[in-house]
């Protein structure tokens, strides 16, 4: 028996004070102690609040265009200076925290709902069912991500949504599979049965005993996947099938940024360390709500 | 105590300091064998048993265990003071542990042979071929076909990995045999068999063995002396014939009534009240006082000391100190 | 595995990548450019798109490639004079009749001698191709006189005939050589394309390069150099930096964003000539709006040209006066001029009934053009601030900008047209005459009949009399303002100072067999 | 074994018929017009109705995906580009060796950073290195790969011109940027698998086990515990190198490599649909025999495994 083990157990025993209470509220403890996850929730929280309030944050619009004052270096009035139209460089990475909270939370609800309930009736009723939808992830999986992302934005033509839907599909199989175990593992037990024994509606099990019961890995799933949703939106728009000009999202910064690498790098840098600081606080987060509510991964 | 002494503890405290507060699992502990002698270390789950068994390997996992202080006296020197090679060169060699679930035990991706292979080759000087032969021998010997050494561990059914445990433990004619519950992961039928295959072994190599169990059935069987624990402490320490006919101590006598007895007359068993205290917050004064039927309040102010009750029968127990319970 | 053979792997591991990498190394030791001055290496922005068939390649990638190996009757020079090539001398006999005698000096890369059999196939196929008839297509029949002479009928008098002769599309291929291609069943120019130029093909590696040897057989001067390598390098800063290192020695397409940079660097020479491309956004005529010719004008007195060419074309070319640019001939110097000024602008939306504006328009832009994206950006924000014109960008991919500006989807959008012949008619006719459909550049869906009548005026008449008739036409489009005219492009390249007798062709047909190294 | 392995390959050829007709589904709905891409923007629309036709771009779905299935069970073609008129698998291969050099040299920079600071960061659990390494692990997850190539491009070619910006024409030197750039995300990931993976068998009891024997720590490592650690490293080797031949569009674009990554992105833009359909599902088949490798790798790791694989 290894120490980690050992502790637990002392603690598990039924005499230990211990008060009773639900999990998410351990997990949220757990959390609370993790440095690293506070830091990373405090610069979400930071982001979000950036977005909301981005006109109030922003000294400039993120089209107010000034081609006399074009591809300034960081000064008083600039301080992240500005890029090949004059526009202040700071207000556009704070306008595109937008663009990038929606198409990281929207991309990732698509994809959690539509692969959440593919699993769920994959895991649920099994067989052929079972079978179909998971020969489906298994095409959709075949497929490396970007390509089926690039593929899908040509077919729906270029634009938030359509980015926002392509990046969704690819994360559908992830969320479909995870579900679908977390399923299999419930179905079968007792309270389930108990369930449908008085007579439950199908759907009623999935909603009450189901989907509960598997939301602590899917929430793990989708904090991460936010992030990669951001850095898969980022990658569309840098090779051109991403958001329209001039909607200030990073990764289309980043892109027309770069054919003034040499002579002002400072058009490129910003914004890519904007989407580094999200991505790593997003992961921070993300691996310490993993921790938390799956005691079983923590070291 | 009769047999020269080969293992003696002194005063060992180890703790697993944890977030959620420090464990004392082994909290000032005495303990000796002698030469040729089984011990057997009685106690609950969470008594320290197994991390005493670490203890004397040096093989605490750090962090979180810490051993804070004692002596852990074998031949003569002292583990704890040993540099890791040193000790490396002892483990598997003159101390052997055979451990609780041999399901585990065993390392899933390399053959039983390349298993034993590995400690024969550790600490013999032998050729290859020899230690094939040496390891054939070893499976033959706990009563597995010696062709079976190129096999996996998922080929063999749990009381088949348990033989190849103690064939990996004997390899080396070990002096001191550590045996943490070799039998619980195994079927009661199982059970017999290696327990007796134990004791043959035992006989036969003349090795001193601590076995660590919670079942005081076993300890009637192969055990010469006895220590019972109860959270991190020995509370009683004597031969198996004084346990048995007069255990002193009230942990030591609640676990007897806890057992069926055949030619008992009660129809209702008395099991001890209450449960093992929280290991991280344990009880002032003497740890059990909570769950004693004799406790008084002095019990749960001073914490006993040894004291030998009748010659070689050692009882931790205020009941048996200058000036009893008041 | 034990310790030894973690280390081991790692071992195998570093091997293998160090064994890959020297795979590569010994696969591609084409690194040229520089010190190797038996090699010409070039580095252009497209991949050639097309078969090395002039006539059914009708990229600019695949042209230059072409331009190599295959040679046309006539040349037409970097001042855009027309001189013989593979006519010794041409002469026109009528209205639409036209003499060639071909030189009897020449043989294709395959040995075989050119013979009139060849030019008379090689027209013949070029004016049915799909890829080329806007080219050829006026071609009617290609006589053969003699052993030395042909005669070409034009459909109808066809005064610009020489100049699409020197276009690459009339490039004269062995007939024999694509008959046999051909009768299997294959496409032609896919391995092997044989032609008479001063280069013969050696390889090509979609992507990466096209290898050509020295043809040592040139009837002209062969160079002097016995390899060209042209290599695709997509990204503009990318092939600024691989001509900077000498990686390479020509570097073409050179962008905005590196213009200056290559010009202030001592080691390398910045060329730039005119060319003979006209940028501009075009309005579509039919829309609610943009049908109303003060809306087009209001726009275009808001759109700040000079503005658009200082800070966003980096001053490459200049801002253009009208349809056709100063190097066409035909060019008319004494048109309108939109100088932007927003008060008239703002009448004129008054005078349409919408002082305010308050009404959407969509903006195209390919997405394959960072300046036209750029140049969409800035005009989106321009006309709202300044009209109150509600403007969305659509950028898209080249062949969806196509179709949506061809169905009238697009609003308005970003296109620019070479008038390579050099020639009014090549520069107006498809844009403007209204019976060519938008698919073949009349993608505002303008109609004008005065214009159609000068037009064909244009077309069918000489001297003078031609000349006037662009004149006309030209202010006539200019006062219509279905486009608003941006700038005249460059054709602008980078050299390493070692590259000597390097001329650039406003046609984009530049010919590589007269550098040398110093 | 054998039995195994051609079980696995029949049971791609449904999941490739579905990556392909997912495929032509989008490439069907896909806007924009071939033939106006081929002919050029100055064509008139009689001839490019006139090549539709010839094409088969004007016949209905079913029939279209069908002549197309049709050519590659019965003649093994799987088209010709649209633009160049080249065979596709030609087309392909022209630019695969590039793809899987950037690929492999990926994986391989991966794997040995990854696996060794990985491991060293399990055993000193908590340490500075642990600490440090994780850390950067993570930044290095978080790094947007294109950005990273902008920044190493800005400092190795641009600055210091040691290495060469773009395409692969210095062999050893040309590889170096794109490998770091392809492998460093990678590294982080495996880094942190193997982290925890190692962690997870180092509390196992076997590992217990091998101490009593007296083993020495580091055999115990990399021995009983890194062969055991090993099937969730491989599962996420053969899950990035499937990750790289994908990424490699950005990677390629940034280092101007001509690569099956931009082919694909080119194409799509083209609207050259052979091609994309070709190369999409070459793809894929290379990512799945990736795949039924790692599974066939688990056999020689875990004699488990091997036992399920009759």
């Amino acid at each position: 028996m290894s120490s980690a083990n050992l502790s637990k157990q002392a603690v598990a025993l039924p005499t230990a004070p211990m008060k009773k209470r639900s999990p998410w509220v351990a997990a949220w403890k757990s959390l609370r102690r993790n440095k690293a996850a506070m830091i990373g929730l405090f610069v979400i929280v930071l982001l979000i609040i950036t977005a909301i309030f981005a006109e109030q944050i922003a000294p400039f619009g993120y089209d107010d265009q000034n081609l006399v004052n074009r591809l300034q270096p960081p000064s008083a009035e600039h301080i992240f200076g500005t890029d090949n139209f004059g526009r202040d460089i700071f207000s556009r990475i704070v306008y595109g925290s937008r663009v990038s909270l929606q198409v990281g939370f929207i991309a990732v609800g698509i994809g959690a709902i539509a692969g959440g309930a593919l699993g769920a009736i994959a895991g649920f009723y099994g067989r052929h069912a079972d079978n179909i939808i998971m020969r489906i992830m298994d095409i959709l999986l075949a497929i490396p991500g970007i390509l089926l992302a690039i593929s899908i934005v040509a077919s729906l033509g270029p634009g938030l949504t359509n980015v926002m839907i392509a990046v969704g599909i690819g994360a559908i199989p992830g969320y479909a599979r995870i579900v679908r175990a977390s399923v299999l593992i419930v179905r079968d037990q007792e309270f389930v049965e108990a369930a449908r024994s008085v007579g439950t509606s199908d759907f009623r099990i999935v909603m009450k005993h189901i989907i509960p019961n598997s939301l602590a890995p899917i929430i793990v799933q989708a904090t991460l996947g936010v992030a990669g949703a951001i850095l898969s939106a980022a990658g569309l728009s840098f090779i051109g099938l991403g958001i329209q000009p001039p909607a200030p999202e990073w990764g289309a910064m980043l892109s027309e940024g770069r054919q003034f690498l040499r002579d002002n790098p400072h058009v490129t840098t910003f914004p890519g360390l904007a989407i580094m600081v999200v991505i790593f606080a997003l992961n921070l987060f993300g691996d310490g709500l993993r921790d938390a509510l799956d005691p079983r991964l923590k070291q | 105590m009769s047999a020269e002494k080969l293992l003696e503890i002194k005063d060992l405290c180890i703790h697993y300091i944890t977030e959620d507060g420090t464990v004392k699992a082994v909290d000032g502990m005495n303990l000796e064998v002698g030469k040729g002698e089984t011990l057997g270390l009685v106690g609950e789950t969470g008594a320290g048993k197994t991390t005493t068994a670490l203890g004397i390997m040096n093989l605490i996992p750090a962090p979180p265990g810490k051993i804070l202080q004692g002596e852990v006296i074998f031949e003569g020197e002292d583990l704890l003071k040993k540099k890791a090679a040193d000790i490396r060169k002892i483990r598997g060699n003159k101390i052997s542990m055979i451990f609780q679930d041999p399901m585990t035990a065993l390392n899933p991706v390399m053959t039983v042979g390349e298993q034993i292979m590995e400690v024969v080759q550790l600490h013999k000087k032998v050729s290859k071929a020899e230690a094939i032969k040496h390891t054939q021998d070893m499976l033959e010997l706990v009563g597995i076909p010696g062709a079976r050494w190129v096999d996996y561990p998922h080929q063999f059914s749990g009381g088949m990995k348990q033989r190849v445990v103690i064939a990996m433990a004997l390899a080396c004619d070990p002096t001191l045999l550590i045996a943490d519950e070799p039998t619980t992961a195994l079927d009661v039928t199982i059970q017999a068999q290696v327990l007796d295959l134990m004791k043959r072994l035992k006989d036969e190599l003349n090795t001193s063995m601590i076995m660590i169990t919670h079942d005081l059935g076993i300890v009637a069987e192969v055990c010469d002396k006895v220590a019972i624990m109860y959270a991190g402490n020995v509370v009683e320490y004597t031969n198996k014939e004084n346990l048995y006919r007069t255990p002193r101590h009230p942990y030591t006598v609640g676990l007897f009534n806890s057992i069926p007895s055949p030619d008992s007359d009660e129809d209702r068993l008395k099991p001890i009240e209450g449960l093992m205290p929280d290991p991280t917050n344990l009880p002032s004064g003497c740890p059990f006082h909570p769950r004693c039927p004799n406790a008084t309040e002095k019990c749960a102010r001073v914490i006993p000391t040894p004291i030998e009750v009748t010659p070689g029968h050692f009882v931790k127990c205020l009941e048996y100190a200058p000036g009893g319970l008041h | 595995m034990s310790a030894k053979n973690l280390k081991k792997l790692t071992l195998l591991l570093s091997l293998a990548f160090v064994a890959i990498l020297s795979l590569v190394a010994c696969g591609t030791t084409g690194s040229t450019g520089g010190s190797d001055q038996n090699t010409l290496t070039v580095a252009v922005q497209g991949n050639p798109g097309n078969p090395f068939d002039p006539h059914n390649s009708n990229d600019s990638a695949t042209s230059l490639l072409n331009v190599q190996m295959f040679e046309t009757l006539v040349f037409q020079t970097e001042d855009l004079e027309i001189v013989p090539m593979l006519a010794e001398s041409f002469e026109q006999i009528d209205d639409v009749t036209w003499e060639f005698v071909i030189r009897d000096d020449v043989f294709f890369h395959n040995g075989e001698k050119l013979t009139v059999e060849d030019v008379a196939f090689s027209l013949d196929r070029g004016s049915t191709s799909n890829l080329v008839a806007e080219i050829l297509g006026m071609i009617q029949e290609v006589q053969v006189i003699d052993e030395h002479t042909v005669h070409i009928i034009t459909e109808y008098p066809f005064a610009p005939l020489l100049n699409h002769l020197a276009h690459p599309a009339a490039s004269i291929v062995n007939k024999m050589d694509v008959e046999e291609v051909e009768a299997a069943g294959g496409v032609y120019g896919l391995d092997n394309p044989v032609g008479t130029g001063p280069f013969v093909f050696e390889s090509f590696s979609s992507g990466d390069r096209t290898v050509f040897s020295r043809n040592e057989n040139y009837w002209g001067e062969a160079p002097v150099f016995e390899e060209l390598v042209v290599r695709t390098i997509t990204d503009g800063s990318t092939r600024a930096m691989a001509l900077e290192t000498g990686e390479i020695d020509i570097s073409l397409d050179v962008v905005p964003a590196e213009v200056s940079r290559m010009d202030s660097n001592p080691d390398v020479e910045l060329l730039r000539r005119a060319n003979l491309s006209t940028n501009y956004i075009g309005f579509n005529t039919q829309n609610e709006y943009l049908s109303d010719v003060r809306i087009r004008q209001a726009i275009s007195y808001a759109v700040d040209t000079e503005a658009i060419v200082t800070h966003i074309m980096e001053n490459i070319g200049i801002p253009a006066q009208g349809p056709i640019g100063p190097n066409v001939w035909g060019f008319n110097e004494n048109l309108h001029q939109y100088d932007v000024d927003f008060d008239r602008a703002r009448e004129l939306m008054a005078e349409a009934g919408y002082p305010d504006g308050g009404f959407s328009l969509s903006l195209w832009a390919n997405s394959e053009t960072q300046a036209r994206i750029d140049i969409a950006t800035n005009v989106a924000r321009v006309l709202e601030d300044e009209l109150g014109i509600n403007v969305t960008i659509n950028q898209v991919a080249w062949s969806e900008y196509l179709i949506a500006t061809e169905n009238g989807e697009a609003d308005m959008f970003i296109l620019g047209w070479g008038t390579i012949t050099g020639d009014a008619d090549y520069g107006l006719w498809s844009l403007f005459h209204s019976s060519s459909p938008a698919g073949a550049g009349n993608r505002s869906f303008y109609s004008n009949p005065e214009v159609d009548r000068l037009l064909e005026l244009g077309r069918s008449t000489s001297g003078d009399e031609r000349l006037q008739a662009y004149l006309d036409v030209q202010e006539i489009i200019v006062e219509d303002a279905p486009w608003v005219f941006i700038n005249n492009g460059e054709v602008i390249a980078g050299t390493l100072l070692s590259v000597q007798g390097f001329v650039l062709n406003p046609t984009n047909a530049h010919r590589f067999s007269n550098v040398h190294f110093e | 074994m054998h039995k195994y392995i051609l079980k696995r390959l029949l049971a791609l050829i449904p999941v490739m018929l579905g990556v392909s007709l997912i495929i032509f589904t989008m490439m069907y709905f896909t806007p924009g017009d071939p033939a106006a891409m081929m002919l050029g923007e100055s064509a008139p629309p009689e001839q490019r109705e006139a090549l539709r036709e010839e094409l088969g771009l004007n016949d209905p779905f079913w029939i279209q995906y069908g002549n197309w299935l049709r050519g590659i069970v019965l003649e093994g073609d799987i088209g010709t580009s649209y633009t160049t008129r080249r065979d596709v698998a030609d087309e392909i291969m022209d630019r695969f060796p590039a793809t899987l050099q950037l690929a492999v040299s990926g994986v391989v920079v991966a794997v040995v950073l990854g696996v060794p600071i990985g491991i060293i960061s399990a055993t000193r659990q908590y340490s500075i290195f642990d600490n440090v390494s994780m850390f950067v692990a993570l930044l290095g997850v978080s790094m947007p790969n294109f950005w990273m190539a902008m920044l190493l491009i800005l400092l190795f070619a641009v600055n210091l011109q040691w290495l060469p910006s773009s395409g692969l024409n210095h062999g050893f030197r040309s590889l170096i940027l794109p490998a770091i750039t392809l492998g460093t995300g990678a590294a982080a990931i495996i880094a942190r698998m193997t982290r925890s993976s190692m962690l997870e068998v180092i509390r196992q009891d076997y590992i217990r086990t091998a101490r009593a024997k007296g083993q020495v720590e580091s055999k115990v490592t990399n021995v009983h515990a890194l062969k055991n650690a090993l099937i969730p490293i491989i599962t996420v080797i053969g899950l990035q190198f499937g990750g790289l031949l994908g990424g490699a569009v950005l990677t390629e674009t940034v280092f101007s490599i001509p690569g099956v990554g931009r082919l694909m992105v080119e194409s799509i833009g083209q609207r050259n649909f052979p091609v994309v359909q070709g190369g999409v599902l070459f793809i894929a088949i290379t990512f799945s025999l990736v795949n039924l490798l790692v599974d066939i790798l688990y056999a020689f790791v875990d004699p488990r495994i091997k036992s399920q694989y009759k």
